[in-house]
C-alpha cells in the first residue's frame, strides 16, 4: 500500500526536519545566522499557511502578506492598547484574522478564479491606507513599537528562543495540512481544485468548503504575522502590507511545489536563499526585482507544479516512456474538453 | 407512476440564443427515460439547469414535488439526483479510488476530519470500481487513463453519491460497442435495482433498446413523448432530426 | 507515491545546506584589532527603493568623509574602510544589515541609515548590541522616544524645529503685517510632517490660523484637489511639509490654480538645485529651512566643500553634508576615547558624545540624554534667484522679503 | 461646508481625473473579456510609456506627445507578442491564476528594469505650459490635465468605434462574448486575442503619456495604479468596455469629492469599498458584462 509508505517517510522527514530545526541555534555561528534562520523559517510557516488555500483548492491569493501584516498589528495593539500578555494577544489576534476572514472569504470566494485575486490585492492595498491613515489608533508613518516578551533577553537569547517558536508554529502548521491532506475535507477540496463544478455536482459544498480553509489559511497567517511582529519590534504600515511579501510567499510555495506537504518548506529555503543571493549578485540595483521576477515567470510557464515535482516527474517519464507518452494525449484531451465545456455554460 | 423530475415552462437564453424555449417535462420514477433531439436542442442545457449548474431565467423545477429550482447544485445532489458530464469529467490529478472517495459526504466538521480513505468507504468504493470493471486503475491518476475507462470513473464516482435518480449526458459519446453493450447492460441493472435514469443520447439503438419513455426536444422545447416504439413511428421526431 | 520519498529527502537536504551554507558564510572575519589593521565602519543605506534617492546622497557623504579623513592619515592612525548594505529601503532589511555588519562581518563601528522610518528599526539593533549609534537622517521626534542610550542626530535640530527661527519672526511682526490665516500640507512621513507641524503649532499658539490642514500619502503624484483646497481657502501662507518632488508637484498644482500666498515655505524641495527648474524658475520668494549651507562660515565646512568639490565637481547638499557630519562625530569620539572596536569602547564613545559638543561642518553640535540635538534650523529663501539665507539675522545673507511676490 | 467654488473645482479636477481612469481600465478590461485575464502588469506598462514620454522630452527634448508615435505601435507590438508567445502557452483549466502570477512576474521585471535605466529618481517631465490654466466660471483647468483628458477621450472614442463599426471590432466582441461560437462562425480567436491585447497595452502607452503630462513618476509607482483600475473593473462589470468607463468616471468624482471632507488618504479607500461592495452585493458589476457571473 504505497501511501502506507507515504506517511512513514512524511514522519521521517518530520523527524529530520525537527532534528535540523533543534540543533540550528547551536550550529549558527553567530546571531546574525540565527536572525536569517529565524527569517526563513518565518518565510517557511507563512508559505505553508498560504498553502491551506493555494495548494488545496487552487486558488491563488496575493494577498496573504496583508493577513500577516494585519497578525502583527493585531498582537501589538492587543499587548499596547489593551495590556494583554503577548502571547495571549497573539493567539487573540489569530482569532480576529480569523473572524475578519470570513466576510473577506465571502466577497472574494463567491464568483471564480479572477475576483479572488483582484480582492486578495486589493486586501493589501487597502490595509495598507486604513493602517497609515487611522494613525491615532495605529501609530501610522510614526510606526508602532511592539513591547518584548522577554524584556530581561539579551538579543542573541531573543533569537535563539523566537527561533524554537517559529519552529514550533511551522510544525503545528504543517501537522495541520497533513491532517487536512488526508481527511474527507481535504479531499473534497482537491476536488475543487481539480475541476469546481464537477466537485459541486458531486454534492460538495465548494463554497463552505473554500470558506473554511480560507479562515484557517488565514488564521495561520496571522500567527506567524503576529509572532513575528513579537520578535522583530518594530512596525510600518509599509512594510507589513506589501504585494512583494504576498508574491514571495506565492514564489515559495509554488516553486517547491503546491500538492505536498514539504513543498512550501522547501520553497522558502530556496527563495530565502535566493533573495539574500540576488541582493548580494546585484548589490545596489534593483535587478533582484528582475531576477525574482524572472524565476516567479519561469516557474508558471515551465514547472507549475514546483521543482521538486518536475524533477520527480522527469525522472518517471525516463522510467516509463510509455505512460508519460498516454499522459500527453489524455492530458490535451482534457484541455480540449475544458475548451468545449466552457460553450454550454 | 409517480414523477421524478418535471419542469414547467422552463426558459433559458444566453444573449440572444435561446436555449430552453419554455419546455415543460416529466420524467417518470423508477423508468429508464431518454432525452433525444438534433444538437443544439437544449438538452444539456436542460441538464445544467435542472442540476443547478446554470440559473433558468424562468419556470419550474421539482424532483419529487419539491421544488429545486433556486438550490445549489451540491444541494441538488444532495437531493437525490446525481449527474455525468457530456465530455466527461472527472478529477485528473487524482487517482480512481480518489475520485470516487470525492463523492463521499462528510457528516459534518468531525466527519470532514475523518481519514478519507476510511475503510468501509474504500470497500463501497472498489466496489464501485469493480462492478465498472476498473479496480485494476485504483491508484492510477484519472488523467492516465483512457477516454473510455475515464466515462466508467466517472459513472463510478456518481454511483457513489448512492442517486436515486442519475442523468447520463451522452454516456455512449465515442466509446466503443463492446464498452456500448456493457454501459447499456448497466443501467438496466441499476434500473432494476430501483434507479431511475434519464439519459441525452445520440445513439438510437441504445435509446430504443434501454428507455422505456422518450423524450424528443427540439429548438429548446418537447416535441414528443412516449415508449420506443411509438417515437420510432413519429414523423415530427424525423422532421425534427432530418430537418423537414 | 515512490517520488514522495524524494521530495521528503530534498526538503531536509535542502535544511540542512542552508545551515552548511549560512554556517560557512559567516567565516572568521572577526579580525583582531592591531594597530595597522582599518577601522572598519557598518552602514545599511537604502541606494535601491523609494528611499534611494537620499540615500545615494548620504553614501556620497560618507565616502567623502572616509577619503578626507585617509587623507589625513585616518583615525587613530588606521585607516577607515566603509562597509555598505543596501536595505532595498525595506525595515526588516536594514534589521538583517546590522545584524550581519555587528553580528557576522564584525564591523568595529556603525552609523545611521536614511529615512526616519529605517533609523528607529537599524537604531534598536544598535542599542541592543550596545553600539554608539550617529545617525544623519532620524530627525523625527518618535526617535528620540525609543529610550536609546546611544543614538545621536547629527544635525542642529529635529525636525520640529526647523522653522523655529521663523516662527519668531512671523510672530514678532506687527499684528497688521503679521498673515492671519495658513495652509499647511505635509507628506506622511515622520520627517516631512514633523517639520510642518512644528511651525503649526507655534504660529496656532501664537493666533494664525489654521484653515487648511492636508496629509497626503508618500505615494501621492496627484495633488490636484489638496492644491484646490489650499487656493479656495485663500489662506494667507502655506505650510509644506514636503521631501522633494510632493513640494514640487504641489507648488505646480498651486500655480496651476493661480493661487498666490503671501508666504510660502517647504521643508527641504527648495533647496534642491533642480527646484528651480522643477517649477519652471517662479521660485521668488520661497522659503525653506535648512540645517546646512555650503557658505556657513565653520573652518570644517571649508574643507568639506573645497574638498568634496574637488572630488565630486558639485558642492555638498544637505545629505551629503549630514552624512558627513555624522562622521565627524563618531571620529571626535573615537580620538577622544582612543579606541574604536565593539565592546566597552563603544560605551565610552557614547558617554564622551552625551557630555561634548562637537564643531562640525553644520557648527557646534550637543546632544541632550535623549540624543536630540539643541540648536535650531537656518531659514533660506529664494531673492534674486537664488536661495540665501535669511534667518536668523546673525547669520543672513540676504534680507526677508515678506509679502512674497507671485509665482 | 465647502464653498460652492471649490466643489465646482472638484467635480472638474474629478472629471478629468476619471477620464484618464476610464482609458487605462477600458485596456484592463480588454484583456480580462478577451482571454480571463487579470493583467497586473497593465499599470507597469503604463509607467513605462511615462518614462519613455518623459525620457524622449528630457533627452532629445521632444514634446512627450509625440513619444507616442513610437511608443502605441511598439506596445500594440509587445502586447500582440506577450499573449501569442506567453499567455496562450498557459494550461487553460489554470489560466486565470497563472495568467495573474504571470503577469505579475512581468510588473516585477519591468519595474526592476525601469530602476535599473533610470534609477528610484522621481520624475517629472518640466513643460513649458506645465503650469498654465485658464478659468472656466471660477473654477480653473491646467492645460496638461486637458490635454490628458482630451487624450483619454479621444482614444476611447477611437476604441469605441473600432470596437462597433469594424469587422475586427465585431470579431472581437464575438470572440469577448463567446469564444468558441466565435470560432465555429470562423473567427481565427487567437489571432484576434492576440490584436485584443495589442489594443489594450497601446491604450497603456496613450495613458501613460498623458499620465507623464501632469504626475510625478516613479518605478514602483505602478503598484498604486494597478489597484483602482482592477477596483473599477470589477464595479464596471468584468470584461465590459463600457461598464469600465462609466465606474471609473463615477469612482473619479468620488474621489475627487471625499477628498474634500475626507482627506487624501482615506478618499483612495473609496475604490476598494466599491470593489468589496459590488462582489458582495452583485459580483456581475453594476454596468452590464455577465462574464463576471463566472469569474
Amino acid at each position: 500500500m504505497p501511501n502506507v509508505s507515504k506517511r512513514v517517510l512524511t514522519g521521517v522527514g518530520l523527524v529530520l526536519l525537527a532534528a535540523a530545526a533543534i540543533s540550528f541555534p547551536s550550529l549558527a555561528p553567530n546571531p546574525y545566522i540565527l536572525s536569517a534562520g529565524i527569517v526563513v523559517v518565518n518565510y517557511a510557516v507563512l508559505a505553508t499557511s498560504w498553502n491551506f488555500v493555494g495548494g488545496f483548492t487552487g486558488y491563488i491569493s496575493l494577498g496573504h502578506g496583508a493577513l500577516a501584516g494585519l497578525g502583527g498589528y493585531a498582537t501589538a495593539l492587543l499587548v499596547t492598547k489593551a495590556g494583554l500578555p503577548s502571547f495571549v494577544a497573539l493567539a487573540v489576534a489569530a482569532l480576529l484574522v480569523a473572524a475578519l476572514a470570513v466576510p473577506i472569504g465571502l466577497a472574494a470566494l463567491r464568483v471564480r478564479g479572477a475576483s479572488f485575486v483582484i480582492v486578495s490585492i486589493a486586501l493589501v492595498l487597502i490595509l495598507l491606507l486604513v493602517f497609515q491613515s487611522w494613525a491615532s489608533f495605529t501609530g501610522g508613518s510614526r510606526g508602532l513599537v511592539v513591547p518584548r516578551p522577554f524584556p530581561g533577553l539579551l538579543r542573541p537569547e531573543h533569537h535563539r528562543v523566537f527561533f524554537y517558536l517559529f519552529s514550533g508554529l511551522l510544525a503545528l502548521a504543517l501537522l495541520a495540512w497533513w491532517l487536512i491532506d488526508r481527511s474527507r475535507f481535504g479531499l473534497g477540496l482537491k476536488a475543487i481544485r481539480e475541476d469546481e463544478d464537477k466537485a459541486e455536482s458531486l454534492g460538495t459544498p465548494t463554497f463552505a468548503y473554500k470558506l473554511i480553509v480560507f479562515v484557517v489559511s488565514a488564521a495561520f497567517t496571522a500567527l506567524a504575522g503576529g509572532l513575528y511582529a513579537l520578535w522583530f519590534g518594530d512596525l510600518d504600515p509599509v512594510f507589513q502590507f506589501s504585494i512583494l511579501t504576498g508574491s514571495y510567499l506565492v514564489l515559495m510555495a509554488l516553486l517547491g511545489g503546491v500538492r505536498n506537504l514539504f513543498g512550501p518548506l522547501a520553497g522558502a529555503l530556496i527563495v530565502g536563499i535566493a533573495l539574500e543571493y540576488f541582493k548580494g549578485q546585484f548589490g545596489n540595483t534593483p535587478l533582484h526585482l528582475v531576477a525574482t521576477g524572472v524565476l516567479l515567470g519561469l516557474v508558471v510557464m515551465f514547472m507549475p507544479d514546483g521543482v521538486l515535482p518536475a524533477l520527480g516527474s522527469l525522472v518517471q517519464r525516463f522510467r516509463k516512456a510509455e505512460q508519460g507518452s498516454i499522459r500527453e494525449v489524455s492530458a490535451s484531451e482534457l484541455l480540449a474538453q475544458r475548451k468545449r465545456e466552457e460553450v454550454r455554460q | 407512476m409517480t414523477t421524478s423530475l418535471e419542469t414547467t415552462d422552463l426558459r433559458k437564453a444566453f444573449g440572444g440564443v435561446v436555449a430552453l424555449d419554455g419546455a415543460t417535462v416529466s420524467f417518470r420514477h423508477g423508468q429508464v427515460n431518454a432525452l433525444i433531439g438534433p444538437n443544439g436542442s437544449g438538452k444539456t442545457t436542460f441538464f445544467n439547469c435542472v442540476t443547478g449548474m446554470i440559473r433558468a431565467d424562468s419556470g419550474r423545477i421539482t424532483y419529487r414535488g419539491s421544488d429545486i429550482a433556486r438550490k445549489a447544485p451540491h444541494a441538488i445532489a444532495r437531493a437525490g439526483v446525481g449527474r455525468t458530464f457530456q465530455l466527461c469529467r472527472v478529477f485528473p490529478r487524482m487517482s480512481a479510488l480518489d475520485n470516487v472517495l470525492a463523492a463521499v459526504r462528510p457528516g459534518g466538521l468531525a466527519g470532514g476530519l475523518r481519514g478519507a480513505r476510511h475503510r468501509a468507504e474504500v470497500d463501497r468504493a472498489r466496489g464501485w470500481l469493480t462492478r465498472l470493471g476498473i479496480e485494476h486503475l485504483a491508484e492510477i491518476e484519472a488523467r492516465n487513463m483512457s477516454w473510455g475507462q475515464q466515462k466508467l470513473l466517472e459513472l463510478a464516482g456518481v454511483l457513489m453519491g448512492e442517486p436515486e435518480t442519475v442523468l447520463l449526458d451522452e454516456p455512449a459519446g465515442g466509446v466503443n460497442p463492446a464498452l456500448l453493450d456493457r454501459i447499456g447492460t448497466l443501467v438496466r441493472e441499476l434500473n432494476a435495482e430501483g434507479r431511475t435514469f434519464v439519459i441525452v443520447e445520440h445513439n438510437m439503438d441504445l435509446v430504443m433498446s434501454i428507455s422505456d419513455h422518450i423524450v424528443v426536444f427540439d429548438r429548446g422545447r418537447p416535441i414528443a413523448e412516449g415508449p420506443p416504439a411509438l417515437i420510432r413511428t413519429d414523423e415530427r421526431v424525423l422532421g425534427a432530426y432530418l430537418g423537414v | 507515491m515512490r517520488s514522495s520519498l524524494r521530495r521528503t529527502r530534498w526538503a531536509t537536504a535542502l535544511g540542512a545546506t542552508t545551515i552548511l551554507a549560512l554556517g560557512a558564510c559567516s567565516g572568521d572575519d572577526g579580525g583582531s584589532e592591531s594597530a595597522d589593521d582599518p577601522i572598519v565602519v557598518g552602514i545599511s543605506l537604502p541606494l535601491t527603493g523609494d528611499f534611494s534617492e537620499p540615500g545615494k546622497g548620504v553614501q556620497q557623504g560618507y565616502q567623502a568623509w572616509a577619503k578626507i579623513t585617509n587623507d589625513k592619515g585616518g583615525l587613530l592612525g588606521r585607516q577607515i574602510e566603509l562597509k555598505i548594505l543596501d536595505d532595498q529601503s525595506n525595515a526588516d532589511r536594514v534589521v538583517a544589515d546590522y545584524e550581519q555588519l555587528i553580528g557576522s562581518d564584525k564591523v568595529d563601528l556603525v552609523v545611521g541609515p536614511f529615512s526616519t522610518r529605517l533609523v528607529v528599526p537599524a537604531g534598536r539593533v544598535a542599542e541592543e548590541y550596545g553600539m554608539l549609534f550617529v545617525e544623519p537622517a532620524g530627525a523625527a521626534k518618535e526617535v528620540f522616544q525609543q529610550g536609546f542610550k546611544n543614538l545621536f542626530y547629527a544635525a542642529p535640530a529635529v525636525a520640529n524645529d526647523h522653522y523655529n527661527h521663523l516662527a519668531e519672526y512671523l510672530l514678532a511682526m506687527p499684528a497688521a503685517e503679521r498673515p492671519k490665516t495658513a495652509a499647511y500640507a505635509a507628506m506622511d512621513d515622520p520627517f516631512a510632517q514633523g517639520t510642518a507641524y512644528g511651525l503649526k503649532e507655534k504660529l496656532e499658539a501664537g493666533g494664525i490660523k489654521t484653515v487648511v490642514n492636508e496629509v497626503y500619502p508618500p505615494n501621492t503624484t496627484d495633488f490636484g484637489s489638496i492644491a484646490a483646497k489650499i487656493a479656495a481657502s485663500k489662506a494667507d501662507m502655506i505650510v509644506g511639509g514636503s521631501q522633494y518632488q510632493d513640494g514640487v508637484n504641489l507648488i505646480v498644482a498651486l500655480q496651476q490654480l493661480n493661487y498666490q500666498p503671501k508666504l510660502a515655505a517647504f521643508s527641504t524641495a527648495p533647496t534642491n538645485p533642480e527646484f528651480a527648474e522643477a517649477i519652471g524658475n517662479k521660485t521668488e520668494g520661497v522659503l525653506s529651512p535648512t540645517g546646512y549651507s555650503q557658505d556657513a562660515p565653520y573652518p570644517s565646512n571649508k574643507e568639506f566643500v573645497e574638498k568634496y568639490k574637488a572630488a565630486y565637481g558639485v558642492e555638498p547638499e544637505e545629505d551629503q553634508a549630514n552624512a558627513y557630519t555624522t562622521g565627524q562625530v563618531v571620529a571626535a569620539a573615537v580620538t577622544a576615547a582612543g579606541c574604536a572596536e565593539q565592546g566597552d569602547c563603544q560605551k565610552k564613545l557614547a558617554e564622551w558624545v552625551h557630555a561634548n559638543t562637537v564643531e562640525t561642518v553644520v557648527g557646534p553640535l550637543s546632544w541632550d540624554e535623549t540624543g536630540k540635538p539643541k540648536g535650531a534650523h537656518m531659514i533660506q529663501q529664494w531673492v534674486g534667484g537664488d536661495i540665501k539665507i535669511v534667518l536668523p539675522a546673525a547669520v543672513k545673507e540676504a534680507d526677508f522679503v515678506y509679502p512674497k511676490p507671485a509665482w | 461646508m465647502p464653498s460652492g467654488a471649490l466643489l465646482f473645482q472638484s467635480i472638474i479636477l474629478g472629471l478629468l481625473l476619471g477620464g484618464l481612469y476610464a482609458l487605462l481600465a477600458a485596456g484592463l478590461t480588454l484583456y480580462f473579456g478577451i482571454m480571463r485575464v487579470v493583467m497586473i502588469a497593465h499599470s507597469a506598462f503604463l509607467i513605462l510609456a511615462a518614462y519613455l514620454a518623459w525620457w524622449s522630452h528630457a533627452r532629445l527634448g521632444i514634446d512627450p506627445l509625440l513619444s507616442m508615435i513610437v511608443t502605441v505601435p511598439l506596445f500594440f507590438g509587445a502586447g500582440v507578442l506577450l499573449q501569442r508567445m506567453l499567455l496562450s502557452r498557459l494550461r487553460s483549466a489554470t489560466l486565470t491564476m497563472m495568467s495573474v502570477l504571470l503577469t505579475f512576474a512581468i510588473a516585477l521585471i519591468v519595474e526592476g528594469l525601469l530602476g535599473y535605466a533610470f534609477t528610484g529618481t522621481q520624475r517629472r517631465i518640466q513643460l513649458g505650459y506645465g503650469s498654465a490654466s485658464f478659468g472656466l466660471f471660477g473654477a480653473r483647468i491646467a492645460v496638461v490635465k486637458l490635454i490628458a483628458f482630451g487624450l483619454a477621450v479621444i482614444s476611447l472614442a477611437v476604441l469605441y468605434l473600432l470596437m462597433k463599426r469594424t469587422t475586427f471590432g465585431w470579431a472581437l466582441r464575438a470572440t469577448i462574448q463567446h469564444r468558441d461560437a466565435a470560432r465555429l462562425v470562423g473567427i481565427d480567436t487567437e489571432k484576434v486575442a492576440g490584436y485584443g491585447f495589442g489594443i489594450g497595452l497601446a491604450t497603456a502607452a496613450i495613458g501613460g503619456t498623458a499620465l507623464s503630462l501632469d504626475t510625478t513618476i516613479y518605478p514602483s509607482l505602478h503598484w498604486h495604479w494597478i489597484g483602482p483600475l482592477m477596483a473599477i473593473i470589477v464595479v464596471g462589470g468584468l470584461g465590459s468596455v463600457p461598464g469600465a468607463a462609466a465606474a471609473a468616471i463615477l469612482l473619479g468624482l468620488m474621489q475627487s469629492l471625499l477628498q474634500i471632507p475626507m482627506g487624501t488618504t482615506w478618499a483612495q479607500t473609496i475604490f476598494y469599498l466599491a470593489l468589496f461592495a459590488t462582489l458582495a452585493f452583485r459580483p456581475q458589476g453594476f454596468f452590464g458584462g455577465r462574464l463576471a457571473q463566472r469569474f
